[in-house]
C-alpha cells in the first residue's frame, strides 16, 4: 500500500524519522508492532524490510505513523532519499505488541532500539503508568530521542560506550544499577522492556532472570514477509517454534530458549 | 466495447475459473492472505506441504536474501494432515477457497497414507505431490532426482486416489524431461514446474553457513529464466497440461511460462513482497488476451513460435 | 602496522600471485581489459573458449537481461586456437598477463588435438576444458552431464599434455560430485565451478523466445546461491583444489567461495559492468585476511565451520 | 567511474537532458559513440545502459558531455531524478563514430535517434559541411532538439506521425521527398546518417539504396557490455556478425544484411 510521506528529517549522520500518512483501511498500531516496507520496484532488494512503529497520532479525521531508522542498506538509503509529498509502500502493522499492563515500566533501548519504545512511552504516559527510560548507544549519534522522551514526561538516563553523552558504559550497566538499587519488594512491579542488538537482549533477559523482573523483549530477525507466509522468521522458545513476525516480535525473556 | 476473455484454466480433470493459483509454502494454510482479497478469486491456494505428523521444520536461521531472490530451509514445518482437515479446510471451505492440498512423506507408505486420508476428504480439488524430498532409504538423493523413484511415488498416490493428481518437479535434475515422463507414467494429471534450486550462501563474517540446514532452496525472480526452460523441456517430453513456478512477479512474467507452454501458473515468494499480487496477474493476464485479439487462455497456451 | 598477507593462491601444480581470475567468455581474449588495469596484476585470465577451427556462433539476439543475471547463448563464438596463439597470445605475453586457455570441442578428437596444439606453446600458464558442450554422439545432452563422458574427455586432454588441468563442470546435473569425481578420475588438477545454469526467456510481446537459440546459459549474481552450493558439494566429493566462479560481484562474494572451499574464484558477468572491478576484490580479500587476522589466503580457504 | 552531473533538464513528458562533467581521463567522444551508465548499486537492472553522446564542449581546462534520454525504464527513470550535484557512474566513449567526410550531410532522427545526431550536427557545422536535419517523431513531444539544431545553423524539417508538429506523416517521408527532389548527380555527393527505431531504419535504408546515396545507421541492440567483451550485441552483415559496441553502433547500410 502506497502511503504519502509527510515529513523526513535527519537526526544525526546515520539516523532519520520520517513521519507517514496512516490510511483509514490499516488498523491502528500498537507499541511494538512493525511494518513492513519497500523502497523500489526492482527485485534488489527483494524482501521488503520491517520497521517498528515509532509513534502514531491521530489528527481530526487522519491519522499518522513515525518511523525511526538507521540508514544501513539499499532501503533505509532509499529512505533517507525521500522527499516529502513521495509515497512509500508499507504494509502493516504486523507483530505482537508490548505489554502495558503492569505498575511500573523501565524501557531499556540500544541505538536504533528505542525506535518501538517512544511509541511505548507515549502510550505508557496516556495510560498514566510509572515509567523511565535507559537509553544507550557507542556513541552520541547513534542516541536518539531522549529529549524527545523527556518532554513527553519520561525520566531518561543515557550510556555511551565512548561516554561521549551520559555514562560511559552499556545501557545495560544502568539496568543493572537500577535494579541493584531497589528492593525485592518492588522489583515484582517492574515490567522491563527492551530493543536493541541481540547481545544487548540476552544481557538483559540475563539480569532480569537474576532480579526476578519480568522482561518483555522486541527481537530482530531475518524477514521474507513478516505475517506469517513463510515461517522464515523462527525463534526457539521452550516450548518450541515461534514465528518472530507473528508470535513476536516481542516476547517474554522467560520463554525464549537462547 | 471490450468482450471478457474466458480464463478458465484446464489442467485435465481439473478446472479452476483462472490459471493463478498460490504456491505452496508461501501463502501457510490460505486463510492467512484473506487481508488481501477474497479467496475465492484465487485460481486455486495450494497450502503448506503437509506430512502425516505435525513436523517442527528446521532450526534458525532458516531464510537469507540473495540477489533478486532468497534462500529457505524451512524444512517443511507443518501442523501434519489431520490438524489441517481438521482446522483449516473448513475455514477455506467457508470462504469459497479452491483447496490443493500439497503432501511430501519420506517413505513410499507416507505418501500413501497421506493420499488415503485426503482421498476421503471433501472440499479438496487436487493432490500434489512434492517429490522433492529426501528419500530416506536413498541417503541424500530426493525421490524426484531419480526416474525410477518418481515413477514409484506417484503410483503409489494414485492407486489411493481417484482426484486430480498434480506431480510438483524438481528443477536439480540433468534432465528434466525423464522425470517428467516418469511421473506421467506413474499416473500424474498434471505436472507442477519447478520447485526450489538447491543452493547456498555463507555469512563471511562468522564463516558460517547462513542457513542452519546448510543447503536451502533457491526461489524468486533469480530463478525464473530456470523454471521457463524446466517447463518448456517437459513440454516437449510429456502431454499432460503443465503448471509454471518459479520466480513470477507479475503478468509479463506469467505471461511467459504460459506462451511457453503453462495452463496455469503459480506465485510463491512474489506473496511475501505483494500478497494481492494475484489478483493484478489475472488481470493482466486478461488484458493480455484482450489486446491481443484473444477469446480464451487456451489460444494462448503453449503458443511460442520458435 | 598492517602486515601484507600472502594471497598466493595454489591450485596444484599452478601457483598465482592472487586468487582472482577473469572467467572465460567474460574479458574476450584478455587484452581488451587493460583500460581498466594491467594486466600482470590479475590472477590469471581465462580467455575465450577456443575451438580448432574460428566459430561464428549463434544468430542473434544472443543475450537477454534477466533479474539480477543474464541468459546468454553466444555459442561459443571464436577465432580458433590457431588464430589466437598468432595473433593475441604474444600480446598477452609481453603484458606479463598470465593466460588461462578455456578449450571445447565437440567430439573425443578435437579435445585431444586443441590439447596437443597448446600442449607445445609457450606461455600459457594452464588448460581449462570446458565440458558443457553439447555432445555430438549424445544428442542434446552435453559431456558435462555425464560422468562416464567426463572422464573420457578429460582423460583424452590429458594423454595429450603435461600442463596443469582445469576441468570446468556445469550445475545442470543431478549430482555435481559424481561428475567432480569423474573430471578427477581422468586426471584433473583442479576443477572450475560453476559454467552457467541452462535457462530461457520469452518474448511475450512477439510471443517468440528472447533468444534466437532458444535455450541459453544463466550467469550474474543470480545464479551465485546455486554456485556455492555446487563449490561445496564438489569440495565433499573430491581433494583437488577447486576454483569457484558464479555471481561474483565484489570482494564479499569471493570470500563466500574460498570460505567454502575455493582456491582461488572467477569473475564473469560482473567484466560487463564494472570491468576494473577484480582489483577492488583483490584488495576486499586482503583486507579480510588482515581484519581477521590471518597471514596467508590458505588460512582461509575451506574455512567453513559447519 | 562516477561523473558528476552539472545540470539535468526535463525538454518534455518523457525527455530529458543532462549534462556531465567529462573526466580528462576519457578520451574526446566522436560523434555515434556512446557511454554506458549506471544509476544503482543493486543488482537489477544488472546491465549498464547505452547513450549516444549527444553535446560535448570544452571550457577551460575542463569539458562536458550531454545525454538526451527518454523515460522509459529504471535507469532512465533514475537519471531522471538525479539532480546536478550528484553522481552517475559512466564508462566510455565506446564505438565508432559516424562519418565527417563527404560533401552534404543529411541527418534522419526518429524520436530519441536525435541525441547522437546533434553531436555530429555540431562538428559538422564546425567542419563547414553542408547539412540538413530531418526529425520524427510520433508526436510533438518526441521530436527534439529541433529549435537548438536550428540555432546552431543546422536547416532542420519536422515529421510526426499525428500531425502535431511539422508535416504530418513520416520522417522518411521527408527523407523520401528530398532525395526525389534531387539529381543523380547531386546524391553522389549527400551522406545519410540515421537513428531511430529499426523499422524506420529499415526505410532510410531502403531508400539510400534505392537513391543511390550513402548511408549511415546508428543500430540499437541490447549490450551487456557495449565494449566487445561478451560479444552479445552481434549484427549481420553481409561478410558475417560484428559486433554492434565495437565495429558500430554505427554501420553503412550496405553491408548491413537485414
Ligand atoms: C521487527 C523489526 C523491527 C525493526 N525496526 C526497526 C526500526 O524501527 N528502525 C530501524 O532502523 N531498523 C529496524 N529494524 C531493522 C531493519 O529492518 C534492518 O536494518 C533492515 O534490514 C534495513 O534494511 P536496508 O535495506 O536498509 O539494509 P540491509 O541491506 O537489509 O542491511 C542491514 C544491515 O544488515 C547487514 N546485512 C545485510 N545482509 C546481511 C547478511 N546476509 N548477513 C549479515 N549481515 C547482513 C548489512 O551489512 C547492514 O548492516 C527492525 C527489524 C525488525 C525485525
Ligand atoms: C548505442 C546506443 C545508444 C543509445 N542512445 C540513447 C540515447 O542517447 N538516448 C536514449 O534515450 N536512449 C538511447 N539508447 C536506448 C537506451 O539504451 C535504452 O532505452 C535503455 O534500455 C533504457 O534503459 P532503462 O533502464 O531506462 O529502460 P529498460 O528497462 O532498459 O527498458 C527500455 C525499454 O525496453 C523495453 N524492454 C525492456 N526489457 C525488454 C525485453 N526483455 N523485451 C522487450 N522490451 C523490453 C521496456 O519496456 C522499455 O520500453 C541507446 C541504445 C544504444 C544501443
Ligand atoms: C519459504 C518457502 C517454502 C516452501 N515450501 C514448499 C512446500 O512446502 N512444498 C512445495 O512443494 N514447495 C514449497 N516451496 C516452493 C514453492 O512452492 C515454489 O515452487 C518455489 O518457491 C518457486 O516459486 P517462486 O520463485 O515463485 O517462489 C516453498 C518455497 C518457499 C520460498
Ligand atoms: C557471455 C558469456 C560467455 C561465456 N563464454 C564461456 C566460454 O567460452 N567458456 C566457458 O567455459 N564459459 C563461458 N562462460 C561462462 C563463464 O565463464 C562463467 O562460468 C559463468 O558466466 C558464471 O559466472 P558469472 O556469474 O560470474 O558470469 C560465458 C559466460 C558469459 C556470460
Ligand atoms: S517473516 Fe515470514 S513468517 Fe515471519
Ligand atoms: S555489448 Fe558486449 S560485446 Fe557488444
Amino acid at each position: 500500500m502506497k502511503v504519502r510521506v509527510e515529513e523526513n528529517r535527519r537526526l544525526s549522520a546515520d539516523f532519520q524519522r520520517m513521519r507517514v500518512e496512516w490510511p483509514g483501511a490499516l488498523p491502528e498500531p500498537l507499541p511494538g508492532q512493525f511494518v513492513m516496507v519497500r523502497t523500489r520496484s526492482s527485485t534488489d532488494p527483494l524482501w521488503r524490510r520491517p520497521f517498528g512503529v515509532h509513534d502514531f497520532s491521530r489528527r481530526g479525521g487522519s491519522a499518522s505513523a513515525a518511523l525511526l531508522y538507521q540508514v544501513v542498506g539499499p532501503t533505509t538509503r532509499d529512505l533517507a532519499a525521500t522527499a516529502a509529498g513521495e509515497s512509500i509502500d508499507l504494509l502493516g502493522p504486523f507483530g505482537s505488541g508490548f505489554d502495558l499492563r503492569g505498575k511500573e515500566h523501565w524501557l531499556v533501548a540500544g541505538g536504533r532500539g528505542v525506535a518501538p519504545l517512544f511509541f511505548l512511552a507515549r502510550r505508557l504516559i496516556e495510560g498514566v503508568r510509572s515509567l523511565r527510560a535507559m537509553i544507550g548507544g557507542c556513541t552520541e549519534s547513534h542516541v536518539m530521542q531522549v529529549e524527545e522522551l523527556r518532554e513527553i514526561g519520561c525520566p531518561t538516563e543515557v550510556a555511551t560506550e565512548d561516554g561521549s553523552l551520559g555514562r560511559r558504559g552499556m545501557v545495560t550497566d544502568l539496568l543493572a544499577g537500577g535494579l541493584e538499587g531497589i528492593s525485592d519488594e518492588r522489583r515484582k512491579d517492574i515490567v522491563v522492556s527492551a530493543c536493541g542488538p541481540e547481545g544487548m537482549l540476552r544481557r538483559v533477559s540475563g539480569l532480569a532472570s537474576a532480579y526476578a523482573v519480568a522482561a518483555r523483549l522486541s527481537l530482530d530477525t531475518l524477514m521474507a514477509c513478516g505475517q506469517g507466509y513463510c515461517q522464515g522468521c523462527t525463534v526457539k522458545t521452550r516450548s518450541g517454534y515461534s514465528l518472530c513476525c507473528r508470535e513476536g516480535p516481542v516476547f517474554d525473556a522467560e520463554v525464549l530458549s537462547w | 466495447m471490450v468482450v471478457p476473455a474466458d480464463l478458465t484454466a484446464r489442467l485435465g480433470p481439473l478446472t479452476l475459473p483462472n490459471p493463478v493459483m498460490l504456491a505452496s509454502g508461501t501463502c501457510a494454510y490460505g486463510l492467512e492472505m484473506e487481508p488481501y482479497g477474497d479467496l475465492d478469486g484465487i485460481g486455486a491456494i495450494v497450502v503448506k506441504g503437509l506430512s502425516l505428523e505435525r513436523s517442527e521444520g528446521n532450526p534458525p536461521p532458516r531464510i537469507v536474501e540473495t540477489p533478486s531472490g532468497m534462500l529457505n530451509s524451512i524444512g517443511l514445518e507443518n501442523i501434519g494432515v489431520e490438524a489441517f482437515l481438521r482446522d483449516k479446510l473448513p475455514l477455506l471451505r467457508e470462504k469459497g477457497a479452491r483447496v490443493i492440498v500439497n503432501i511430501y512423506g519420506q517413505t513410499l507408505d507416507e505418501y500413501r497414507r497421506l493420499a488415503e486420508i485426503l482421498g476421503g476428504a471433501e472440499g479438496i480439488c487436487a493432490l500434489e505431490v512434492n517429490i522433492s524430498c529426501p528419500n530416506v532409504k536413498k541417503g541424500g538423493l530426493l525421490f524426484g532426482q531419480d526416474g525410477r523413484e518418481t515413477r514409484r511415488v506417484v503410483e503409489a498416490v494414485r492407486e489411493k486416489t481417484a482426484r486430480p493428481l498434480l506431480v510438483k518437479l524438481t528443477p536439480n535434475v540433468t534432465d528434466v524431461g525423464e522425470i517428467a515422463r516418469a511421473a506421467v507414467d506413474g499416473g500424474a494429471d498434471a505436472l507442477t514446474l519447478i520447485n526450489t534450486l538447491q543452493g547456498m550462501a555463507v555469512d563471511v563474517e562468522s564463516r558460517r553457513p547462513a542457513l542452519a540446514n546448510v543447503l536451502g532452496g533457491l526461489s524468486g525472480p533469480a530463478i525464473r529464466p530456470v523454471a521457463v526452460r524446466c517447463l518448456w523441456q517437459a513440454r516437449r517430453a510429456v502431454p499432460v497440461p503443465l503448471i509454471g513456478v518459479g520466480g513470477i512477479h507479475g503478468a509479463r512474467d506469467a505471461l511467459e511460462f504460459i506462451i511457453a507452454g503453462a495452463s496455469a501458473v503459480q506465485l510463491g515468494t512474489v506473496n511475501f513482497i505483494y500478497p494481492g499480487r494475484w489478483r493484478e496477474v489475472v488481470e493482466g493476464i486478461e488484458g493480455y488476451l484482450q489486446r491481443h485479439g484473444m477469446t480464451s487462455l487456451s489460444q494462448l497456451v503453449g503458443s511460442l513460435e520458435i
